[in-house]
Order: structure tokens, then sequence, then C-alpha cells
């Protein structure tokens, strides 16, 4: 049964990629229907899940050995617990929803069938890496979805940007997976196996030190996953994939990959603090990163990759916290799903409604236009930005209250941190509303000289806009409401309220108020004047911000130049050095043949003295030998 | 006197003919210069018969001067038909052949 | 005595050589169907092989043994073990998609009739290097295995330097210049390497006294045959020299890019996913059964160097312009690990290794024959002149996709379960090569993707604009490669079960014993 | 006083000569000698009475049989035993008849009777007034490019005499490797020589190198011929004998021969040393060994090229079994001097020959440089000293003289206006042209290179294994670095054969008569089987490997 839930999307990918273009018409209802196939064996195992007792809930499946080796065993086995079943039905759901939305957005794509197996493959490999039970075969679902999301980011390949993206997504991603084979590595030599509960049982029989490098190793593997800073940098290029691409895999599911292992292997991380610090570091300083990114981006879905890489900071932060935050971070990743990815579907309405224009200053004005996306974008926006009631209030509001119960001075830092962020986020979301649905029409005609005639978008794509939404305002209060998710996911990850020492009203109203300081700074600056459509040049922090806060310029001159220098000076060492080496002793050979041909001159008396000489040295040799 | 000088005798017209056919450029100089080495090893050999009292020596320097004369009749028939092509009778200048 | 299986499957392709040889000059197409069909004789029989060997069997099975040159203490002595089953298969499944693949490679330029054969010549060599690579895999005798390494050299010499691409041939002096450096290259370096193996190989029959394998492992077993430390490591030394240059190991390597990127995307593929397998495998049978000792002293340097294939080698790759070449430093990189594999002396590094040459086998061939099938259709090798194939030809691009994603070794494919296998085994005994090993992985990643990139995303430029899509016959070839690849990435046991009684010989040949886990240890 | 009374007044009668010891000749045991001297003396009759327009036929005849009778003669007293059991010392202690002897008589009879077919061979070159001609000039004694030359060459003049002087020099090599004492092994090593240098002189085209590679060849033979007698006598005069089987003796102390009142002067080991020395090098000088090799390029260039594969087979096998010989059976005693000597002489000749070869433009002078290579090689193995030493020499010679006049005779077969297409540059591209003749040669040079699966690889390895176990490991070191050195110049020459282009004004190969076909057959089959199941032959070789004392 849960072997189906992967295999359903998989038949699908193979079936469409292997199917040539006898499927081009049924191809993308095959591929939707896959996928609803998965979510609907989700509901399933979710409602057996939920007749059972809080404690056997967990389900296994083994289904064959996969690497039998004298030593050393990797099986391709399955775990369905609370926690897998949770990203189970958030992946298919927003999965098949992205399905339907696709069916319109790529109608005119003469590729789709192919988009649509890509996708079907995405869901695929998320699936596995939320179902596996061991971290070999996660590992194979975490290379999955990178491939397809290689696959998808780089899907207009005709595009070198398009291409260059994809390859820079994959190959950051690589660093991270080294970090995850690693780990894999450490825990074969440290346990003797590399399943979640044979490594996780154990941890308590190796040292604080072991632990503290595989929790680092798996630290750097969510990093790149989840692109947390130092390797964040190819979120934003990955938006040059199809919007439902940026949706689905670089706002609901691919990216959270991180957030998952962390809390999966919580265990570790429990017994290495400083690991965890590590954690709670890189997720504050993504949190801010991404929010200031956020704010300066002009191409729409830029500012919403910001946004993502800094709400999965606040995840990162969260499950960087230990028990207390673990739910919370698992909560925020499930309403940030569906916030985030309606705010991506919108903005993919609204881009098809603009002749696929991304520049949010050349928009203004679309509120009346595209009535539905108003709405659906409007409440994800008010999501996002912890709207009171709507689910974001619920979710970034617990996630700031668990840093700050943290305790110590930690805890203020990461809880002012954590404020800070929500009033950039504010902020940033606001200008990005106000800028797209407010003020005056700053159209213009795209490069074939087209004038946009906004209008609103099909059925299949708004459907499952308005459903997102409903998620994004109703998630986080059904969550929280007797603390329904807590509950739910306790006997996985385990709870603790900490130690906080400020109350829960008290953060709630500082969250309020940053919150009103945000939204106001931003309609002073883009409500009350006419946004330019042309961008200022602005400060000095902005401008580093449009370029990911130089992070790239930095990757550019130190990896890329320093590595396109290295490996032409190693070509040149290859061919002149190792090379040379051996051409140089064949030549020298040579030369010595050719200095040693000329002592053969013609002249019979040399060859004479030759003998002669020779006959004299044989014979002092033989002497000497007897002498010696 | 000593047969022993006969010894030395013998060497040291080995080496003059040696020295002969190295540093002579006529190619029948040097051949006799060749022959000179074989005679001075036929006085090797009859010295070292007489100092052994056997007549080995002797009998080998026979042969010797039947193979010197085989040796002259080849030889000479050699250089006669490259004497007549080339018109010299130099050693060096019979050089086509090299490197 | 039994039928002799194992003299048969090597004796098979030497015949299909002779016969397709012999076919007249004009029925060049018979010449093809020929070697194909004998090809595909030589793979039922390995078939028949791997069924028969019995993994939990004797170590060595289907023995054979002949007296051959009793003076040189020599025996013909044929037996296989795990290890050699998957290599015969590979060799014998990879030559009919070799030959499938080189369909037109060898086609006359010119119809003038003359006794010059190209077609047949070219059909033929391809068989007997099958021949000879067979029987050096089945050999347990040490001369034997040693007469048949070298002998193959002549063949794939001929196959490397008679035979370029379609793009290069004909009047072209320069590529025929090149082309006939890299043959020389190819066979002096091999030469040299195996002319140092032959003092060897003299010198451990003095030791020793004769050629059996299975003799001389278990007289050095049970302490009948000393060596002198000294002279162990000498022999060691020289056995291991000519395995390093046919693996090849860093800094013996530079034959390689020139062999590959002169030859045909076939012949390219016969030299590094049959041909240079010798060496590897050689260094599992012969260097750690015979040497054990000096195996184990020898380990630090050799893995320094295998490291700095790895690295070295996928740096190099970035680096190329020609994409052949880059196969051939992917290639580099990718030994590296399988040495890495064989010296870590872990269960896990060995079984890991030998999967490794099966696997880089497929991947290898998948990758350089589409794009040998993408160079026949521009005549151009180098990365440059390529651009937006992906547009035009969807599925060759996409075969290439998968070829270059299972040289990275993306997990689900078959390279995957190797290389982890390798890294692991590594990492249990020397956790700091296993990390630097692991910065492969990424590189890998890179230049297999810059790869892709360059030639078949962006622009469609015009030359390819009117590049036909793969043929039923290239997709004969590419498919079932792939098709493999994802069955052996999913359920490798086949193969790990084949392979695993082996190691554990090795293992205990060279009494070492898997590092237990620290908690395991603990206790 | 009677008459008889005077008589005995000044005379004194001696004892009565009632009987001379008949030398005992076992004509049995030298038929092979015999039978080859005989027809070589039937053939300078044939020259005399013969008609001219039957002698070529008439030789060949004689030749062949002779030579098929000779080795037939071989191989009976091989059955009967008298290779190994009944191994003797015959005619008065001056031949010996044992293991090497006969398998290296059996070797060089083979060869001799190959190089006669070549020798034969008329259809190479193109027909010159309606005769066929061979590769030998039409008149010796004509100067080249004359009047008479032309005469000659329009009367249909052969030289014919090259049949018997060829048989001469057969059987003095045939002689040369049984000497039993080193009287008859100067005379056969004279007895081989002088016709050789005769035969270089003969070639038909390029006959001014012809005669200086004859002159040259001659002067220093006869240089080198001289040091080898000295030393004869100065080891005469250390052993007051020339029988192998005395002086052995005196060497090893067993007897002494020396006046106990001229040890001051003739007890000397001096004089055995150096004595020895230039014996050796005499025969290093007939292997071709550096520094004693120089004449080898030239003569090889120059000579007839069926002389030169002659030479080089045969004149190789025959040297190295009196080598051998000289110095197992005589010098075992001094080998603590001999060997280090001989070690550095392998390593300059195997080094030398394989280096130089590198730059070499002219296929003769590659192959000769490359037969200094294998002189080399063949050293190592007699330095081992052992029985295996003698019988992997043995095996390398019979192996290697078979691939060597194979090789030459293909050379014969490339041709262009000037005769013999000898230059490199003119082989290029050959392969495409007669695959065939150019994937023979290449299995030639496979062999000379010692790949495996070739008679090389096989005479290589025994005689570096003989090494080896001999003692000698970092020689063999030395060998397979000059082995892969020399692997470059043979597949130089398969490159420019196979891989370039041809040349428009490039040689034509001639279509050999089944005398030549015959010569590179064999070649061809005893490379390969020799390569592939060469134990029943290494079996023989290590038969023959005793010598007789």
């Amino acid at each position: 049964m849960i072997a189906l839930l992967v295999a359903a999307p998989l038949l699908g990918a193979a079936v469409l990629l292997c199917g040539g273009r006898r499927l081009d018409r049924v191809g993308h209802w095959l591929g939707t229907a896959l996928a609803a196939v998965s979510f609907v064996i989700g509901l399933v195992l979710f409602t057996d899940m939920l007749g059972k007792g809080a404690e056997d809930r967990t389900l296994n499946q083994h289904l064959f050995s996969w690497i039998p080796v004298e030593g050393f065993q990797a099986d391709v086995a399955f775990q369905l617990d609370q926690l897998s079943v949770t990203f189970v039905l958030l992946i298919s759901g927003v999965g098949t929803l992205i399905h339907l939305y696709s069916i319109g957005y790529m109608e005119h794509d003469e590729r789709r069938r192919r988009f649509f197996g890509y996708l079907n493959l995405f869901l695929a490999a998320m699936l596995l890496l939320v179902l596996a039970d061991n971290y070999l075969l996660l590992y194979v679902g975490w290379e999955g979805v990178g491939l397809a999301s290689y696959l998808l980011i780089g899907f207009w390949q005709h595009k070198p940007s398009a291409a260059t993206a994809a390859k820079k997504a994959f190959l950051v991603n690589r660093v991270g997976d080294m970090g995850l084979s690693i780990a894999i590595m450490l825990m074969f030599t440290t346990f003797g196996t590399f399943a979640f509960g044979d490594v996780l049982e154990a941890t308590g029989e190796t040292g604080e030190g072991k632990l503290t490098a595989i929790g680092l190793m798996l630290l750097l593997a969510a990093c790149g996953k989840s692109a947390q800073v130092p390797l964040q940098s190819w979120l934003g290029d990955a938006m040059e994939g199809p919007t439902p691409v940026s949706a689905l895999i670089h706002a609901a599911t691919m990216v959270t990959a991180g957030v998952y292992l962390i809390v999966r292997s919580g265990e570790i991380f429990n017994a290495a603090p400083d690991a965890q610090l590590a954690v709670t570091v890189v997720g504050a300083v993504t949190l801010l990163f991404g929010a200031i990114v956020g704010c300066a981006k002009d191409d729409i879905k830029k500012a919403l990759a910001g946004s993502t890489m800094s709400q999965i900071g606040y995840m990162i932060l969260a499950a960087g916290l230990g028990p207390i935050g673990y739910v919370f971070a698992i909560m925020h990743l499930v309403t940030h799903g569906f916030f985030k990815a309606g705010l991506f579907l919108g903005a993919g309405s609204v881009m098809h409604g603009m002749n696929d224009e991304v520049d949010m200053r050349k928009y203004g004005g679309l509120r009346k236009y595209m009535p539905v996306t108003f709405v659906t974008f409007g409440l994800g926006y008010l999501a996002i930005i912890g709207f009171p009631g709507l689910s974001g209030f619920f979710s970034k509001d617990k996630i700031i209250e668990a840093a700050f119960a943290k305790g110590g001075t930690e805890g203020w830092i990461l809880g002012s941190v954590a404020l800070l962020g929500a009033a950039i986020t504010a902020y940033y979301m606001t200008r990005v509303m106000i800028m797209t649905f407010f003020g005056e029409k700053r159209w213009e005609p795209d490069a074939e000289g087209k004038q946009p005639h906004p209008h609103e978008s099909p059925k299949s794509m708004t459907i499952p806009m308005i459903l997102l939404a409903v998620g994004s305002v109703c998630a986080g209060g059904f969550f929280s409401i007797g603390d329904r998710f807590m509950h739910w996911l306790e006997p996985v990850t385990h709870h603790d309220h900490g130690d906080s020492p400020l109350s829960a009203a008290t953060v709630t109203g500082a969250t309020m108020v940053v919150l009103v300081i945000g939204v106001t700074l931003a309609w002073l600056q883009y409500g009350r004047r006419p946004v330019p459509s042309v961008a200022p040049r602005g400060s000095l922090l902005t401008r580093a911000a449009r370029r990911d806060l130089l992070q790239d310029d930095f990757n550019h001159v130190v990896l890329v130049r320093g590595g396109e220098h290295l490996t032409r000076s190693l070509v040149y060492v290859d061919h002149t050095l190792v090379d040379g080496v051996v051409n140089g002793t064949a030549a020298s050979v040579g030369g010595l043949s050719g200095r040693l041909r000329k002592l053969q001159n013609g002249f019979a008396r040399s060859y004479a003295v030759s003998m002669f000489g020779g006959v004299a040295v044989l014979i002092a040799a033989t002497l000497l030998m007897r002498a010696v | 006197m000593n047969p022993v000088n006969y010894l030395y005798l013998a060497a040291l017209l080995f080496a003059i003919g040696a020295t002969g056919v190295l540093i002579r450029r006529n190619v029948i100089v040097v051949f006799m210069c060749v022959e000179l080495m074989l005679n001075a090893c036929n006085l090797a050999f009859v010295a070292f018969a007489r100092l052994h009292g056997n007549l080995d020596g002797q009998i080998i320097a026979f042969f010797t001067m039947v193979v010197a004369a085989a040796e002259v009749v080849v030889g000479l028939a050699i250089i006669v038909s490259l004497f007549r092509s080339r018109h010299s009778a130099s050693v060096d200048d019979a050089s086509l052949m090299k490197l | 005595m039994s039928f002799p299986l194992l003299t048969a499957t090597a004796a098979l392709p030497a015949v299909g050589a002779i016969a397709t040889a012999a076919v007249p000059a004009a029925r060049r197409t018979a010449a093809k169907w020929l070697a194909l069909f004998f090809s595909l004789a030589t793979l039922v029989l390995a078939v028949v092989v791997a069924v028969r060997f019995d993994p939990d069997g004797d170590r060595y099975q289907l023995t054979e043994s002949r007296a051959w040159i009793s003076d040189f203490g020599v025996r013909y002595e044929l037996g296989v073990d795990g290890i050699g089953v998957a290599l015969i298969a590979l060799t014998a499944l990879l030559i009919p998609f070799i030959i499938l693949a080189g369909w037109h490679d060898a086609d006359p330029l010119e119809t003038k009739s003359s006794r010059w054969r190209p077609t047949q010549g070219f059909f033929a060599l391809i068989l007997a290097v099958e021949a000879m690579v067979i029987i050096s895999f089945e050999a347990t005798d040490v001369f034997l295995f040693y007469i048949f390494f070298e002998a193959m050299l002549i063949p794939m010499y001929f196959l490397i330097g008679g035979f370029g691409d379609r793009a290069h041939a004909g009047s072209d002096e320069k590529a025929s210049a090149q082309r006939s450096y890299a043959a020389v290259k190819f066979l002096l370096y091999n030469l040299v390497g195996g002319l140092i193996m032959l003092a060897a190989v003299i010198g451990l029959y003095v030791v020793a006294g004769n050629f059996s394998l299975q003799e001389i492992a278990e007289a050095r077993a049970n302490g009948s045959l000393d060596m002198a430390t000294n002279t162990e490591r000498l022999l060691f030394l020289g056995f291991f020299f000519a395995f390093a240059v046919k693996a090849p190991l860093w800094p013996l390597h530079t034959w390689l890019p020139n062999a590959m990127g002169e030859a045909t995307a076939p012949v390219a593929v016969l030299i590094t996913a049959v041909v240079d397998k010798g060496g590897t495998f050689a260094m599992l049978r012969f260097c750690l059964q015979l040497f054990p000792e000096a195996s184990k002293w020898a380990t630090p340097a050799i893995l320094v160097l295998a490291l700095i294939s790895i690295i070295y080698g996928a740096l190099l790759a970035v680096g190329q312009r020609d994409i052949k070449r880059l196969v051939a430093y992917a290639s580099i990189s990718h030994f590296g690990f399988i040495i890495l594999g064989i010296f870590a002396m872990t269960s896990q590094g060995q079984s890991g290794a030998t999967l490794y040459m099966v696997n880089h086998g497929l991947s290898t061939a998948a990758l350089m024959l589409v794009a040998g099938f993408l160079i026949s259709r521009r005549g151009s090798r180098l990365i440059a002149d390529y651009g937006g194939v992906q547009k035009v030809a969807p599925v060759l691009a996409g075969t290439f996709l998968i070829g270059g994603l299972a040289t990275l070794s993306l997990p689900g494919l078959a390279p995957f379960v190797s290389e982890f296998l390798v890294l692991v085994g590594t990492f249990a005994r020397y956790p700091a090569v296993g990390i630097i090993a692991t910065f492969g992985i990424v590189l890998a990643a890179l230049y297999t993707l810059v790869l892709y990139q360059r030639t078949m995303t962006g622009p469609v430029k015009p030359e390819v604009a009117s590049m036909p899509d793969l043929k039923v016959r290239e997709l004969a070839v590419v498919a079932p490669l792939i098709a493999l690849l994802i069955v052996l990435g999913v359920y490798p046991k086949p193969v790990t079960e084949l392979v695993n009684p082996a190691v554990k010989h090795t293992m205990s040949d060279v009494q070492k014993k898997d590092p237990k886990p620290e908690v395991e240890a603990a206790k | 006083m009677s008459a008889t009374a005077v008589h005995s007044l000044w005379t004194t009668a001696a004892d009565p000569i009632d009987k001379i010891d008949a030398p005992n000749i076992e004509y049995g045991q030298l038929a092979p000698t015999l039978i080859v001297i005989g027809a070589a003396v039937i053939g300078v009759l044939i020259e005399a009475f013969v008609p001219r327009k039957s002698r070529y036929y008439a030789q060949l005849f004689v030749s062949v049989v002779a030579l098929a009778a000779a080795f037939a003669a071989v191989v009976a007293l091989a059955a009967g035993g008298y290779g190994t059991t009944k191994a003797r010392i015959a005619a008065m202690g001056a031949i010996a008849v044992d293991g090497p002897a006969l398998f290296l008589q059996g070797t060089i009879l083979l060869a001799g009777l190959v190089a006669i077919f070549t020798f034969a061979e008329r259809k190479l070159d193109p027909v010159a007034h309606g005769n066929r001609v061979d590769s030998f000039v039409a008149q010796a004694g004509a100067v080249p490019g004359s009047e008479g030359e032309q005469a000659a060459t329009k009367a249909g003049f052969a030289t014919t005499e090259v049949f018997p002087l060829a048989l001469f020099a057969i059987g003095g090599m045939l002689v040369f490797p049984s000497a039993n004492d080193l009287l008859t092994f100067f005379i056969a090593l004279e007895v081989f020589s002088l016709p050789l240098y005769l035969l270089c002189a003969l070639a038909r085209r390029k006959r001014l190198m012809s005669q200086e590679a004859a002159v040259k060849y001659f002067l220093l033979g006869a240089f080198a011929s001289a040091f080898t007698l000295f030393g004869i006598a100065l080891i005469y005069g250390y052993a007051g004998s020339v029988s192998y089987g005395t002086v052995a003796k005196v060497v090893d102390g067993t007897i002494t021969t020396v006046d106990p009142a001229l040890a001051g002067t003739m007890g000397n080991d001096a004089l055995l040393l150096i004595g020895s020395a230039m014996i050796v090098m005499g025969l290093l000088f007939k292997v071709g060994a550096v520094p004693f090799h120089m004449w080898t390029p030239d003569v090889y260039q120059g000579a007839p090229t069926p002389v030169t594969g002659f030479m080089a087979a045969a004149t190789k096998v025959a040297a190295f079994g009196a080598l051998l010989r000289l110095l197992y059976v005589v010098l075992p005693g001094l080998r603590w001097d001999w060997r280090p000597v001989m070690y550095g002489v392998a390593v300059i000749t195997m080094l030398g020959g394989a280096i130089v070869a590198i730059t070499q433009t002219d296929i003769k002078r590659l192959l000769a440089y490359s037969s200094i290579a294998h002189a080399g090689f063949i050293l190592a193995g007699v330095i081992a000293t052992t029985k295996d030493g003698v019988s992997s020499v043995l095996f390398y010679l019979g192996a290697y003289s078979f691939v060597t006049i194979g090789a030459f005779a293909v050379v014969t077969l490339v041709r262009d206006a000037g005769g013999e297409a000898t230059h490199l540059s003119k082989w290029a591209g050959l392969g495409r042209r007669s695959p065939l003749v150019a994937a023979v040669f290449a299995v030639f040079l496979l062999a000379f290179a010692g790949i495996p699966l070739t008679s090389g690889f096989s005479g290589k390895f025994a005689v570096f294994k003989a090494a080896a176990e001999g003692g000698a490991g970092a020689l063999v070191v030395v060998g397979v670095i000059s082995s892969a050195i020399a692997a470059f110049f043979y597949i130089r020459v398969i490159v420019l054969m196979f891989f370039s282009e041809p040349k428009a004004d490039g040689p034509t190969v001639a279509v050999p008569s089944p005398l030549t076909m015959t010569a590179i057959g064999l070649g061809v089959a005893v490379t390969l089987v020799l390569g592939v199941a060469p134990q029943y032959f290494l079996d023989l070789a290590s038969q023959s490997g005793v010598f007789v004392r």
C-alpha cells in the first residue's frame, strides 16, 4: 500500500516520458490522475492511522533487500508514521492541485506531456524521500527531487538562463548531498546501520563528537536542499522554471525537505547541542537574508523566492530549537505550503495574464482585471504576514514564541531576529501586493510589441488557487485549536514547552506591533507615492540585496573563476608536465639515438677503432674482474 | 735466446698490424696489416709450441697460412672489384652507408 | 572431462573474428551480421556461464586445466569466480552494442574495389579483443593471463589507429596523424607497463616455480612459499605498474584521453568499458592474492594516487573542450574510485569496486555511444560546436542526459550503488580519504551538467538545426543499456550475490577484517 | 765393408714405421657437414662443367637436395640419441656431436634451406633482356654501370656461384658450433666468413653499396679474426693444447701442462684471460654485439637482401652456438670472470641496439639494429650459466632465425624502379595497398617486439627466465626496458604501413614465386606455432641443452 504511493506517480513519469507523441493529448490528464491517486491513497492511509492508538500508528513495509553486501545492509523499505503521512498529504495534495493548475498554465507548451512526466517524477521522488525508512533510501529520494527540480527549472531549455539556473541548482544541491552522504557514512561507521529506527535509538551509545559531526553534515544537506545560507544562491535563479514548478517544488514541498531531515533526525540533534546551535544560527541568518533579498527584488517570483527562503529560515530555526520547536517547524511548513503555493500560483496567474511579464514595476492596478487572483493572492498575503486568525499567524507566532522559549541570551537573540523577520515579511509582502494589484497601470508592451490584456485565468487555474487560499486561511486555526497538530506529531517528534521568559500574549502583541510597522512602512513607500517603472538606484543595501547580497558575486569570483583557473592550469599541467615527462623521456631517448647514430659514420676505420677500443675494454675488464 | 722474447716480438708485430689497420687509409695496406697480425699470431704459435715442447702450435701455424692465403684470394677479389668501380683504394672513400 | 565452457566462451568470438575477417571485400554487410551473430552467441554462452556459476560453491568454478608450456611452468588453467563472471558478462553484453553502434563506422569511404577491407577488419578486431579480454578474465594462470593481457593491445591498437570518426576520415592528414599518435601512445604506455610486468612475472616464476594462481596463493597462505619482503614488494610493484597503466591511474593516465578522443565512440567504449577493466580486475585478482603483504604496504600510496585520479580527472573533465576527451577524463576519475575501493580493503569497498567496474562499463557505454551518435551527425567533437540539440533531437538528448546522470552517479541508477559502496568502504577504514573522495561527486555533477548544458540546451545552433533524432538501430543500442542501468540501480542483488563470496575470499587473502562499527566495537 | 756397413757409418736405422694410426673419422656422425661441403664442391664443378643455361637449375637442385639430406641426417642422428645419451666427440677430438650441436646444425640447415629459396627467387626483378634474373649481379667482375655489365646482363649471365658459396658458408657454420678444438673453431670461422664476404658483394642493384659492404665486412671481419687467432695463440700458450677438453681441465686446475720451470712466464692467468677475451671478441663481432656491431647496419644494408637474411639468421645461430660451447665447455672455470663482462656487453648491446634503431630511416638498417638488440637478449640467456640458459638460447635462436629470414624476404618484395624500396618513407600506406604483405610483415615485427602469442615472446620469456633464475634479475629489467624502446620502432613501422596514407609514387609489391612464398610462409608458421604452442620445441631445446665434454 505504501509502495503504491510512490509507484503511482513513478508509473506516470515512466509512461509519459517514454510514451512518445501518442500521449500528447491525454498525458496531462493521466499525470494529474496519478497524482490524485497518490493523494487518495494517502488519505486512506491517514484515516487508517487515525483509527489507531497514538503509539502504534507507525506502519512499516519492507519491499526487498537493495544492496546486500557483506557487513552492509540497505533495504528498500518504507516507514509511514505521523510525520511522513503529514508530508504525504501535503505533497500529494498540493501536488495534485498544481498538476491541475498546470493543465491550464502549460496549455500552449508543445512539451506539456513531458512537463507532466517530470512533475510525476518529482512527486514519486518526494514521496520516496519522506517515506523511506533509512537514510540511504531517503538519499535516493533526496537526489531524485533534485533531478526533477533540475529538469523542471531547465524546462525551457532553449533559454540559456534557464539551463544555467538548472545546472546551478543541481550543483549547489550536490554540495549539500555530499553532506548527506558523509553523514550516512558516519552513521555506518558509528552504528553499522543507517535505518532510522536503529540509528535514532542508538544515539546514546556514542560520543557527542560523532553526533555533532553527523548533525553538521545533515545540516549541510538541509542547507543545500532548503536553500539556506550559505547554499541558498540557487533558489532565486530557480524561478526560471515554469511557475507551477516554483509553487510546488521551490515553495511548498522540495525546499522543505531540509526541515524534514532535521526533524526526522531529531534524536541526533537533541544529543548534539553544538549542531543544534548551528542549525538555529543558519535558520536565523537565512530568515533575515531571504527577507532582505525579498524586499529589493522587482521580479515578482524572485521576491517570493526570497520570502520562501526566509520562511524556511523560520522552520529551520524552529527545528534547531529541538523538541521545543519541531512541531512548529512542521506546522509552519504545512501552512507555508498552502499559502506560498497559493501566492506562486497567483503570481503565475498574473504573469499568465500579462504576457509572462515578471517585473512588478510593470504591473499595477490589476485587482479589477483579475478578481479571483486578487482575492486568493490577498488571502495568501494576509496569511504569510501573520494576520490574526489566518494560518500564518498561528504557525509563525508559535515559532517566535519557541525561539524566546529557548531561554538565555540565545533565546533573546533568536526571538528578536524572528520578530524582526516578521516585520520585514510584512514590509516586502505588502510591497508586492501594492505594486501588483494597486496603484496605477504601468503596463508596457512585451518584446514583440504586444500590449498586455490582463484577464482572469481559466478554471483549471483558479480552482487550485481557491482551494489553496482556503487552506491558507483555515489550516493554522484548525491545527492550533486544542493543539491538535502538536498531539498528532508528538509521538514522533516529542514536544517540550521550554521556558519562555515572555508570556504568549506578549509575544503575540509584539508580533502585531512589528506587523503594523512593516505594513505601514511599505504603504508609505509604495502605496502613497506612484511606483517608478524603472527601479531607482537605491541605497547600498538595496543594490546589494538586488544582487542576492553579493553572494553570487562571491561565488563567481571565488568558485567559478577560481575553478576555471584551476581547471585551465590543470589542463596545462596535464599536457606539459604529466604528459611532458613521458614525452620528454621519449624525446631524450630519441636525442640519444640521434647522437649515438652519428658514431656510425660510414668509415670502416672508425669501426675498427671502436672494435679495438672494445677489445681493450674487454681485456681490461676481464683482468680487472680477476684483480677485484 | 729466451723463447719468451719471441712472444714479445709477436705481440709487437700484432700491435703494429692493428695500429696499421687503424691509421692507414689504403685498402691494400690495411689488408697487409691484417696479414701482419695473422703472422704475428703464427709467430706466437710457434713460440708457444717451442715452449710447450709440443707440435700443435706449429701445425696451427700451417693452417693459419692456408687461411691467410684464402683470405688474400677473397680479399683481393673484393678489393679489386671495388677499386675498379671507384678508381680509389682509400677505405674512407667507401662510406656511402652511414648513420 | 565436461564441456569446456570457459574455453568455448573465449573461443567463440575468436572464431567469429576469423570468420568475419574472411568475408570477401564486397560482402560488407554480411560481415557485420556475422560479427553481430557471433557476439550474440558469445553473450548466450556468457549467460550460460553466469547461470552455471554457483555463488555458494567453490571459489573458482567451471575450471579447466591442461598442460601447456611445462618448461615455463605454465598451464592452461581457466576458472571463474564471481568477479570474473560479472566482468565476462559485462564484456559479452557490451560487445553486441559496440558492434551495433559502430555499424557504419568502418564503411570504406571510396567504393573503389581494393583488397583493403576495413569493415571486415574492424569487426574482426573487435571480436578478437573480446576473445582476449574474456580469456584474460578467465585465466587462473598468471602467465596465461599475461599473454592475453598483452596480446589484446595489438587489435586494440589497430582499432584506435585505423578507424577514426567519420568526420575526420579521408584526406585530413592532421587528424590521421593525431590518430596514429594516439594509437602509438596507447600501445607504448601499455607495452611498457606490460614489459615491466613481464619482469615481475619472470621474477614470480623464479620465486614460486609455477604460475598457477591457486597453487601460489595456497602456498602463500599455508606458509610453504615464503617471499622476502623486498622481493614481494618489487614483484607487486611490477604487476601493479602494468595494471595501473591499463586502469589507468594518475599519473599514468595520459594515453586514455588521446586514445578515447581519437578512436570512434564504440572503440572508445571498448577501451574504457571493457579493456581497461582488465587492469582493475587484475589488481583485485593478482595483486591482492599473490602479494597480500606488499599490497597492504603499498596501500597508502595507492590510495593517494587514486584520490588524485578522482579529483584530478574530474577537474580536467571540466576543463575539456572535446566531448570524448571529457568522457575519458571522467573515466579516469571513475577508475580512481574503483582502485580506491579495491585498496580500501573492506568488503563494501571491494564489492563496490567490482560493481563499479560493471556499472561504469554500462554508464560510460551509454554516454559515449550517444555522444558518438551525436558526433557522427555534426562531424565535430568540440562541445562548442553544439547547442540546443535538445530541441531538434529530444530522444538523443534524453538518452544523453540519462547517460550523464549515470556518470554522475544519480541514486536510482546503477553507478550510485557502487560509488556509495566504495565511499562507505573507504570511509570505514580511512575517513579522511573517504571525505575527499566525496568531493568527486560534486565535480562529477559539474562536468556532466556543463557538458549537457553546452551541447543540448540553449538556442539551436544553425549547424544542428537539421539534425535527425536517434534511428532505430541507435535506439536499440541505447535503450537496453539504460534499462540495465535502471534495473541494476534498483535491484543490484543479482550482481552483489555473485560478487560477495569472491570478495570474502579476497578479504581473507589479505587477512583483513572489516572495521567494526563504533557502537559494536564498544560492546 | 759392405755397402750396408758403409752406409751405417753415417746413418742410423730409425725404428721401422710399421703403422701410422689412420685417423678415425666417424663419417656417419659428421654426415651433415660432409654432405653440405660435398655438395658445395659439386656446385663448384657444376660451375665448371655444366652449360650456363642449366646451371641455375642444377645448382638449385643440388643445394636443396644437399641441405635437405643434411637436415635428414641431423634428424637421424638426433633420433639415434646422439643429442643426448650417445653424445660424443668425433673426428679425433675435433668435432663434438651432442645436443646443442645437432640442434643448431638443424636450425642452420633449415634456415639455410629457406635462405636458398630466397636466393633462387627470380620473379621479383623485372625481366632483363628476356632473362629472368635473381638478386645477384650478372657478372661480379664487371664494373658497375659499364658496358661489360650490360653485355653480361644481355647474355643472360648469372652468378650461380652464390649457391656453392652459400653451401660452403653453411658447411662452415655447421662445424662452428660443434668445433671441439680451437683450431677447428678458427677454420670453421674462416670457412663460413669468406664466402659471406663474397656473397655480400654480389648485389644486382646498388652495386657500389654492395661492394662497399663487402669491403667493410671483409676488413673488419679479418681484423676480428686476427684478434681471435691471437687469442687462440694465447690460450694455446697457457694450456699447451687447443683441445677444448684439455684447456678446460687446465683452466680448472685439474691438470698442469706447463713445465714448472716456465710457470713464472706461462702459468700466468693473464694469458688465459686476455686470450679468452680476444676469442670472445671475435664471436661478439660475429653476433653483432656492441661495441663490435658497427659493421652490421652497413653490411646488412649493402648486401643483397636474401644474403642479409641468411647472414642475420644463420651467422647468428652459428656464432652463438660457438660462444655457448666456448663459455660453457672451455671456460666454465672462468665464469666468475667472464660473467660480469658479458653482463655489461649484454646491457649495452640491448640498449644500444634499441636506442639507435629509433632514428633509422632504412628498413634494412632498422632490422640490423634490431638484430643487435636481439643479440643482447640472447646474451642475457648466455649469462644464465645454467642448463636452462643453454636451452633458452637454443630456442631463441631457432625462433629468431625464421622470423629474420621471413622479414628480409618480405623486404625483397617491396620494390620500386630502383630495386627494393628500403627507405621507410616508401613503406607508408603499404597496409592499404597490399594488406596481406603488410600484415605478414606486421606479424614479424610483432614477433621481433616480443608481443605474446608470437615466437618472439616465447623466446624472450625463455631467455629472461633463464637469466633471472641464473641470478641476473637486473639484466632482465634492462631487457624489458630495451624491449620497450625497441617496441617503439617496430610500432613505428606498423603505423607507417597501416595508418599513413599511401604515397602516389609509392612502391609496388611484387608477387613472388613459390620459393619466397615458402620462406615467408614458413616464417609466419614458425612465428605463430612457437608463439602459441612452443612446448614441443622447448622440450627439444631442453633435451639438447647438454654439451659433451
